[in-house]
């Protein structure tokens, strides 16, 4: 097994590589403002008319020898981020360097000798492991794709690469069926190192093993990572796992990171709202908190779909805090503390981004009806009016949910959109007061107009909420494009930040 | 059938009207395969008040969903159902299942008793409207017309929160999200207002922001009828959330049993800590080590002699004149209402609890 | 939907051409790279020992002297614009669709594909429901008893009924049920003229074609079971309470058939172009006798006609499996 | 397009169990198979010596079945012995061939024709005269114009009408020039086939040609009213000048004729007109005829190329079936060409070694035994006029004699020759023939190797073709021949003639160029005397095989199954063996 001889070699390597701070570490793999797009293709001549936008500019980079966890909700684009940084897919645009070399557009060619250097875990034991072939030819594969002709030979470096995972290299000749999950995994794993790569990009490679196997592929891999020096990027849905084996985590949400701190200062103090309701709502086995219900913030529905991502910030539909700004200006990347960028105007656990724009959107005040006194009283802005009664609350939510249902239809992601649209349109107009904000001249405009209309928002509620019944039937949201009526065209402050 | 011996006595009379609502005697389900005897469950008993949640919790293969099945008179039915064997007693609101017609059980199944499974998208037809397969669920067990079913089912999904019901009734499960999709299951699960909810891995397909939403709304109706539940999972953190009662089962047999608070705070059985020590936590910084348990999961062909966990277990060895080996261990009374199956000392447990194990979690 | 036909049937015409442009290559290439003559190919279509002018003639009156692109664009204008032939003291015309005639025996083909397109139907849809019923309820019976008695003895059969050659069950069924017992007719009779004739007649070889099917069905169907009884949803539809039988049929069989709509369509079309050895042991004048005659005669009209119409046939029979799986399986968008 | 090959092994083992049990089933009905009410048989050749059932009664329906389509009913365009046969019975050329059993049915009689044919200008002009009061189906008159249309529709317009032989343009004056009554369109048509008057016609020959009756024995003579013809569609509405009128016709799958009301017995002492009713079937599949023949719900089979080989063994082994049997000769010779142009067979010597080499007793094995075919050993078969018995290279019991070849081969200065031998790869007779000669050749040091054409294109680009043949190193060609018309020209002119050699197509397999050959076919046709023709055409066949060009294999027969039910059976040898269909009527109800 993988513990046995692991104490001597992880002293010799954990502890240069643990004492250096992360940030003076050596940036291994770059990514600037990476986008990849599926085209959706309709009609008789296949024209493209949107597109699926799975990861949709996102900047980070991994050091040597940390390991980078990415967390989101499934289909927020973590995947396809992996698939795109490791090159099995080819990115729409932006960036990817590793080591320096800027390889987002070298050919499949040029991408073989780089291919040593970087390998991927997928998460299905099962399905990534070829049946007809022996685990010997499996871990081998590498080598005879790549030419390489390891040191003592192809198969005693397998045998010994079967070892270090903690398989005998007695079951070089066996087939993978003979195998249980675990095991599978840790021969892809195997295949994975075998030609001591530099990065390792997993793709939830624990979440289909059991409870108790799980825990052990992850000690695996940490053993690893300080026997060989590993840079791991681990994509995975469980916070709890992320948690464990992460230096750093980026949180993912449609396509956007939308922050990305240390594990400690993340898991501690998370900044970035939707961070927050995602850590509140993971189980933990502890009865003594039972009863402390409190804490947990609901997000009300899913992840709207990413063929029509909302404006602005991207939560904005579910998040408790969103105000005008949210809605029309797309918050970014920014580090706030050192070593915690978030991408919010309003973040928790620090000073508020927009402090100007405090009118929450409508949605905000039925989002707010899920979250705990604790936290809305610990955040920079107390929620308004909450009159709605548990009854429209769990409607409203579940009105979302139908709306994000159907991915097919790209239509029906806007629907909250209209009804709080025409509002911010009609107390734009009545309020022109120019007071200047932090953000840019759009900005401002907005964030008045939303302000203002913070007087009017209770009673502003009963119309919002019809305006957006029709707008949520299916039928009725035709145009994917997020703007009012025609009429109110020409007086719209249609944003310009998007 | 009748030659397998009783040999769990935890529970406290084996006589029969039981005062539980349901209750499970020395429940045995056995799969004759041609490498051998599968013996998924063998010898449970446990029983559910209603309003009361029990957890079923336990790695795959370790026979948590066969039991499940058997309550549900499932798995005698279909293509694998007459190669079942199965024994003991399944007492349902005064019915005793096991000796049952199948015919009756069918008619107790969705009516008394009902269940949610894990993957809400594979669990609904994928060809029928979610309102058509909700009406059929209804007219099953009620003669109405089917217009007053549909009537129903727009009802049901108002109640689990789906929005629009009189549109999304007539809506496909792949138009609904997978949050939808499992309210839509539980929404045809309680049609019938089931006194008995069994719900298999409920959450363990959907996101943790969906999976707290489902939770809750399990617990709300819950509240609201009354039910029985039966929660199973592998996930210590739901048990923890939303269990009365836990139950961990290990090798198609029952190890440790009792209050959730009892078997959280105090877990008595080495497996159960093998369990917590392999959860990697949301809520502690824990720069350590898991502490996984070594080996696989048992063949239940062969299943180990002694206590099943003995190849896997630390502690194997403590217990003298090796019976972890070659006795099979009874479910003992440990603590209020709290029921282990080990051959270690009270002692050496609470020592190795409280020095070995509870530290690193 | 409209959208997804007319996109389809445009695939469709392009795949027609590329059927005929090849079939066209084959004919003419082919013999020209082992060094075949435009006159050798013009002399299969005379009798015996022709004179050079003889040879000239009929290589011009078939249009063999022209460049392979021209009598292409001739042969795809005859379809779509009809034709003239010069074929004797008069200029005939040929209609729409006009395939051009046998350069064998100057018959016009496409009256002779239409004569003969009712009979391979009759064959075919008559064997089709045939075996789409058989093979469906053994498969169904099979797979809800799995190793059982009956399962075993009819997959055997099944087994037996897809190796037997139709030379073989044809003849024996000849035999059997029209000279040791005549129960059936042996000549076709049009259904138009005697329905019950036309079935009596048309049975043996509907029975024999489906035997061959059938046994392909019956394991289709009995595999498709067998998975989709595993399902999820049929767990569900039982612990709904539904009854067994309702499970079976509505949940179980419903999704189980669906794949099989594929198979099936793909089959029919394949046999509407010609049940070749059927139609020879039956001695039926369908489209697949036309086209062993235009084969052993290597008369391209005749070649083209069949090849064309199976293909029409095999693309109706895509679109219309399409979009049936579509109407079955709300899951399939066609767009 | 059918039967998808599912390839397993436990099926395979089902299958063949089945299969076993079925065949049992299959002979047990075969042998119950006996029908109370059948006639009883005639006995086994005796059409070929006598009528069998001869009868005037009229009625019935008469079917004949096939399971091909005939090349074409129309007259003027069909090359088939079966349609030569068959069409008279609505098509009536000036000449014909008595029903006659055997031999005796290569007597040629006048038809539409008073009487033979009076030759003058020393057998280069031929005039006939037609019987008075023929009329077509509808009534009008048949004219003697309408038979030399016929001619020059059917000779003469071979891009239309292309598949039938073309005599008449080989050998009428100026036939090369005419350009056929479709593109020429003036009244004169052929200048040398005149009609002096409605009853007469003279036809103007560019060479002395004494069998000119033989000729007109085509139906190419059958007379077509001009008005009526359009070509390749004539075939639909053929205007009878026989006795029966073609009722309806559905190409490729069934014909089916009528008596002919207008058709006078007065003018035609030949035909009877019996049945009620004919009926052709075609695309029969081969089993279901052979079934129906003895059923009786066939008449006969109308290809009359003979039973198939499973029912052939089923009714020899039946004394009671083999006497509803006939085994006739097919007027076709089965033999082996020599190539003369290529080496070393141009040295006469090698091809007397193949000669000698060629166990013809297997090679008759080979091809279905002695029902099949007598070993030959001339060029001309028995049963064509000019026949004489003789045999050149006469080995003991015919199974080849080793010794002599080796002779021949060392007279040729060759010890081993290494050639190739073609066969039709869809006739298996003939690859199983040619099997069998290249096992005796082995035996003497000639190693010939089987290449394998098809059989459609054997002559237009394979054998046929003498630049083929000499590239691929083609020494011997297995081959089939039959006769136009019954008699020794008919039958050597094709395959010694010098001048039938061509560059494709060629049916002179052996390229023979012997000029003395040459020069007694033309001698022999205009030779009026028959007896000294026929004298002649002997000569030519010793010569042919004193050069041995050819190997004589087999006297081709077939093996018919004659039905009980019908009547006026005889089996002719001017049709290849079949049953003259001029007069056959049938018994059953």
């Amino acid at each position: 097994m993988s513990e046995t001889k692991k104490t001597d070699t992880a002293a010799k390597a954990a502890v240069p590589e643990q004492a250096s701070a992360p940030d003076e570490r050596e940036v291994l793999l770059k990514v600037e403002n990476l986008t990849k797009h599926f085209p959706i293709k309709k009609g008789i001549l296949r024209r493209q008319v949107g597109a699926v936008k799975a990861v949709d500019g996102i900047d980070f980079e991994v050091r040597k020898g940390e390991t980078l966890g990415v967390v989101g909700e499934s289909g927020c684009g973590k995947s396809t981020m992996g698939r795109v940084i490791t090159r099995l897919q080819d990115p729409t645009g932006g960036k990817i360097s590793f080591e320096g070399q800027d390889i987002t557009r070298l050919s499949t060619g040029e991408m073989r000798p780089l291919r040593r250097d970087i390998q991927m875990i997928f998460q299905d034991p099962y399905g990534s492991l070829n049946p007809r072939h022996t685990i010997g030819s499996i871990v081998s594969a590498p080598f005879r794709l790549q030419g390489v002709e390891p040191e003592g030979g192809v198969k005693k470096e397998v045998q010994r690469l079967l070892e270090l995972v903690g398989l005998s290299p007695e079951h070089y000749n066996r087939y993978p069926h003979e195998f249980s999950g675990g095991q599978r995994q840790r021969i892809g794993i195997a295949r994975a190192l075998a030609l001591k790569p530099k990065l390792v990009v997993a793709d939830e490679p624990v979440s289909a093993l059991d409870v108790s196997i799980q825990a052990q592929v992850v000690n695996l891999m940490d053993d690893l990572q300080e026997e060989l020096g590993l840079t791991y990027v681990i994509i995975a849905h469980d916070l709890s796992v992320v948690r464990h084996v992460s230096d750093r985590i980026a949180v993912m949400y449609l396509g956007k990171i939308v922050e990305l701190a240390d594990r400690n200062a993340l898991y501690e103090a998370p900044m970035h709202p939707y961070t927050k309701a995602l850590m509140s709502a993971v189980p933990v086995p502890d009865t003594t908190r039972r009863g402390q219900k409190s804490e947990r913030i609901l997000l009300r529905g899913d992840v709207p779909s990413p063929i029509a991502p909302p404006s602005g910030c991207r939560f904005h539909t579910r998040c408790w805090k969103a105000t005008e700004i949210c809605r029309t200006t797309e918050p970014q990347l920014v580090e706030l503390k050192p070593g915690q960028r978030v991408a919010c105007h309003h973040p928790e656990n620090f000073a508020d981004q927009a402090p100007q724009d405090t009118v929450l959107l409508s949605a905000a005040k039925e989002a707010s009806e899920l979250v705990p006194d604790t936290v809305l009283s610990g955040g920079s802005q107390d929620g308004t009016g909450s009159e709605a009664d548990s009854r429209s609350e769990a409607e409203s939510e579940a009105k979302s949910e139908a709306a994000t249902g159907t991915s097919a239809e790209p239509e029906q992601e806007q629907e909250q959109e209209p009804g709080s649209k025409t509002e911010a349109v009609a107390e734009s107009e009545a309020a022109p007061e120019p007071e200047a904000g932090s953000e840019g001249a759009s900005d401002k405009e907005q964030a008045s107009a939303a302000e203002e209309s913070g007087s009017g928002a209770g009673s502003a509620s009963g119309p919002e909420a019809e305006a957006a019944e029709p707008a949520s039937s299916p039928e009725a949201a035709g145009d994917p494009e997020p703007v009012s009526g025609s009429d109110d065209a020409p007086k719209s402050p249609k944003p310009k930040g998007e | 059938m009748t030659e397998l011996s009783k040999t769990e006595t935890g529970d406290e009379a084996t006589a029969k009207a039981p005062s539980a609502f349901l209750e499970v005697r020395d429940l045995k389900v056995h799969f004759p395969t041609d490498d051998g005897i599968v013996k998924s469950v063998d010898g449970l008993s446990f029983s559910v008040e209603k309003g009361k949640t029990l957890a079923i919790v336990g790695e795959s293969g370790s026979g948590k969903s066969v039991t499940s099945l058997a309550v549900m008179g499932l798995h005698r039915l279909g293509a694998r159902g007459k190669n079942v064997r199965m024994s003991g007693e399944i007492w349902l609101n005064g019915k005793e299942l096991v000796g049952a017609s199948p015919d009756e059980v069918r008619r107790l199944r969705g009516r008394e008793m009902a269940m949610i499974f894990q993957d809400p998208l594979s669990a609904m037809h994928p060809y029928y409207k979610v309102g058509d397969q909700i009406v059929e669920a209804y007219r099953v067990h009620h003669k109405v017309s089917k217009k007053e079913a549909r009537k129903r089912a727009v009802e049901m999904l108002d109640r689990v929160g789906i929005p629009e019901p009189a549109k999304r009734v007539d809506g496909y499960p792949h138009e609904f999200s997978g949050g939808m999709r499992q309210r839509a299951m539980i929404a045809m699960a309680l049609v019938n207002n089931p006194e008995l909810l069994i719900a298999d891995e409920p959450t363990t397909a959907l996101d943790v922001t969906v999976q707290a939403q489902i939770l809750d709304l399990i617990r709300d109706l819950q509240k609201e009828f009354g039910s029985a539940v039966i929660m199973i999972t592998h996930d210590l953190g739901v048990v923890a959330e939303i269990a009365d009662d836990v139950l961990v089962m290990y090798g198609g047999r029952c190890v440790e049993r009792g209050t959730a608070t009892e078997v959280f705070e105090k877990p008595q059985h080495p497996y159960t800590w093998g369990l917590l020590g392999s959860m990697p936590r949301i809520d502690r910084e824990t720069s350590e080590r898991l502490t996984p348990v070594k080996g696989q999961p048992p063949s239940l062909i062969n299943v180990p002699s002694g206590c099943a966990f003995h190849p896997r277990c630390p502690y194997a060895d403590i217990p003298a004149d090796n019976v972890s080996r070659t006795v099979r261990p009874e479910l003992e009374l440990v603590g209020a209402g709290h029921w282990s199956a080990c051959h270690l000392s009270a002692e050496d447990r609470e020592r190795i609890w409280t020095e070995e194990i509870a530290p690193k979690l | 939907m409209i959208s997804y036909i007319l996109r389809r049937t445009f695939a469709a015409v392009i795949l027609l051409l590329v059927v005929t442009a090849v079939t066209f290559a084959i004919f003419f290439l082919l013999p020209r790279l082992v060094g075949q003559s435009a006159d050798q190919l013009a002399q299969q279509y005379i009798g015996k020992s022709p004179s050079k002018a003889d040879i000239v003639a009929v290589k011009h009156n078939l249009g063999l002297d022209q460049p392979l692109y021209i009598q292409y664009w001739h042969f795809i204008k005859g379809i779509v614009a009809g034709a003239d032939y010069n074929l004797g003291p008069t200029t005939v015309h040929c209609d729409v669709p006009c395939f051009g005639y046998s350069f064998k025996d100057h018959v016009e083909v496409w009256p002779q594909l239409t004569s003969r397109i009712p009979i391979t139907l009759s064959l075919a849809l008559g064997a089709a429901v045939l075996w789409l019923l058989s093979g469906v309820a053994v498969g169904v019976v099979s797979a809800l008893k799995p190793r059982s008695l009956f399962d075993r003895t009819f997959m055997g059969v099944a087994l037996a009924g897809v190796s037997l050659p139709m030379f073989f069950t044809g003849n024996l069924a000849i035999l059997l049920f029209t000279y040791k017992w005549p129960i059936f007719g042996r000549t076709y009779v049009p259904f138009t003229e005697n329905p019950a004739q036309w079935a009596n007649t048309l049975f043996p070889a509907w029975c024999s074609l489906a035997l061959l099917y059938s046994a392909i069905y019956a394991r289709l169907t009995r595999s498709g079971m067998l998975e989709t009884m595993n399902e999820d949803f049929i767990r569900t539809a039982r612990s709904k309470g539904l009854p067994e039988r309702t499970v079976v049929v509505r949940h179980g069989l419903r999704a189980a058939l669906t794949p099989i709509i594929t198979v099936f369509g793909m089959d029919l079309g394949l046999l509407l172009g010609g049940a070749v050895i059927t139609e020879y042991v039956f001695s039926l004048p369908g489209v697949g006798q036309y086209a062993v005659q235009g084969i052993t005669d290597n008369d391209l009209p005749k070649i083209l006609g069949v090849t064309l119409l199976a293909a029409v046939f095999v693309v109706i029979a895509n679109l219309l499996v399409d979009v049936l799986y579509a109407a079955a399986d709300p899951r399939v968008r066609l767009s | 397009m059918e039967g998808k090959q599912t390839i397993m092994r436990r099926s395979a083992l089902a299958a063949v169990a089945a299969i076993g049990s079925a065949s049992l089933l299959v002979a047990g009905c075969s042998k119950a198979d006996d029908n109370k009410d059948t006639p009883k048989a005639a006995g086994a050749n005796v059409a070929t010596k006598s009528v069998v059932n001869a009868s005037d009664k009229k009625g019935g329906t008469v079917t004949y079945e096939m399971s091909d389509v005939p090349d074409s009913f129309d007259p003027g365009n069909t090359y088939y012995a079966y349609m030569y046969n068959f069409s008279r019975l609505y098509a009536r050329p000036l000449m014909t061939f008595e029903p006659a059993p055997g031999s005796k049915g290569n007597t040629l009689v006048p038809d539409l024709a008073a009487s033979k044919g009076v030759p003058s200008d020393g057998g280069k002009t031929w005039t006939y005269k037609l019987r008075s009061g023929l009329k077509y189906q509808d009534g009008s008159p048949i004219t003697s114009k309408d038979v030399k249309y016929a001619v020059e529709r059917s000779n003469f317009a071979r891009d239309v009408l292309s598949l039938g032989p073309n005599y008449f343009q080989q050998f009428m004056k100026d036939g090369d020039k005419y350009k056929g009554p479709y593109k020429d369109k003036s009244a004169k048509g052929l200048s040398s086939i005149e009609t002096p008057d409605a009853t007469t016609i003279v036809f103007h020959l560019n060479r002395a040609f004494q069998e000119f009756d033989y000729l007109v024995a085509t139906p190419e003579t059958a007379p077509v009213p001009q008005a009526k013809d359009d070509g390749v569609d004539y075939v639909k509405h053929i205007v009878s000048s026989g006795s029966y009128e073609i009722q309806s016709y559905q190409e490729g799958k069934q014909v089916v004729l009528v008596p002919n009301k207008n058709w006078d017995p007065k003018t035609d002492p030949l035909r009877k007109q019996l049945a009620d009713k004919i009926v052709v079937n075609l695309k029969v599949n081969p089993d279901t005829i052979d079934k129906d023949l003895q059923s009786g719900d066939a008449t006969v089979d109308l290809a009359g190329t003979g039973v198939q080989a499973s029912t052939q063994a089923d009714i020899l082994n039946s004394a009671e079936a083999k006497a509803n049997t006939d085994n006739a000769f097919g007027g076709r010779l089965v033999y082996a060409a020599i190539n003369t142009k290529v080496k070393p067979f141009d040295n006469v010597a090698c091809r007397k070694a193949v000669e000698y080499a060629i166990d013809k007793v297997s090679v008759q094995t080979a091809m279905g035994g002695p029902i099949r075919g007598d070993i030959a050993s001339t060029v001309l078969p028995p049963d064509i006029t000019g026949y004489q018995k003789a045999d050149a290279y006469a080995t003991p019991g015919n199974k080849g004699d080793v010794a002599k070849a080796k002779d021949q081969l060392k007279a040729c200065g060759q010890k081993t020759i290494n050639t190739n031998i073609t066969a039709r790869s869809d006739r298996p007779g003939e690859v199983d023939a040619a099997t069998a000669i290249i096992n005796s050749l082995k035996k003497v040091g000639i190693n010939a190797t089987l290449k394998q054409y098809p059989q459609g294109k054997y002559f237009t680009d394979y054998a046929g073709v003498p630049s083929f043949d000499k590239k691929q190193n083609i020494g011997l060609m297995m081959m089939q021949w039959g006769a136009d018309w019954p008699s020794g020209y008919g039958f050597l002119q094709q395959i010694l003639n010098s001048k039938a050699i061509s560059q494709s197509g060629n049916t002179n397999l052996s390229q023979y160029t012997n000029k003395k050959v040459d020069d007694m076919l033309a001698q022999s046709i205009a030779e009026p005397d028959t007896a000294k023709r026929n004298a002649m055409y002997a000569q030519i066949d010793q010569q042919a095989m004193n050069d041995a060009v050819l190997v004589p294999l087999t006297y081709f027969k077939v093996l018919l199954y004659r039905s009980p039910y019908a009547t006026n059976v005889v089996s002719t040898a001017a049709f290849s063996g079949q049953y003259d269909y001029l007069n056959l009527g049938t018994t059953k109800k």
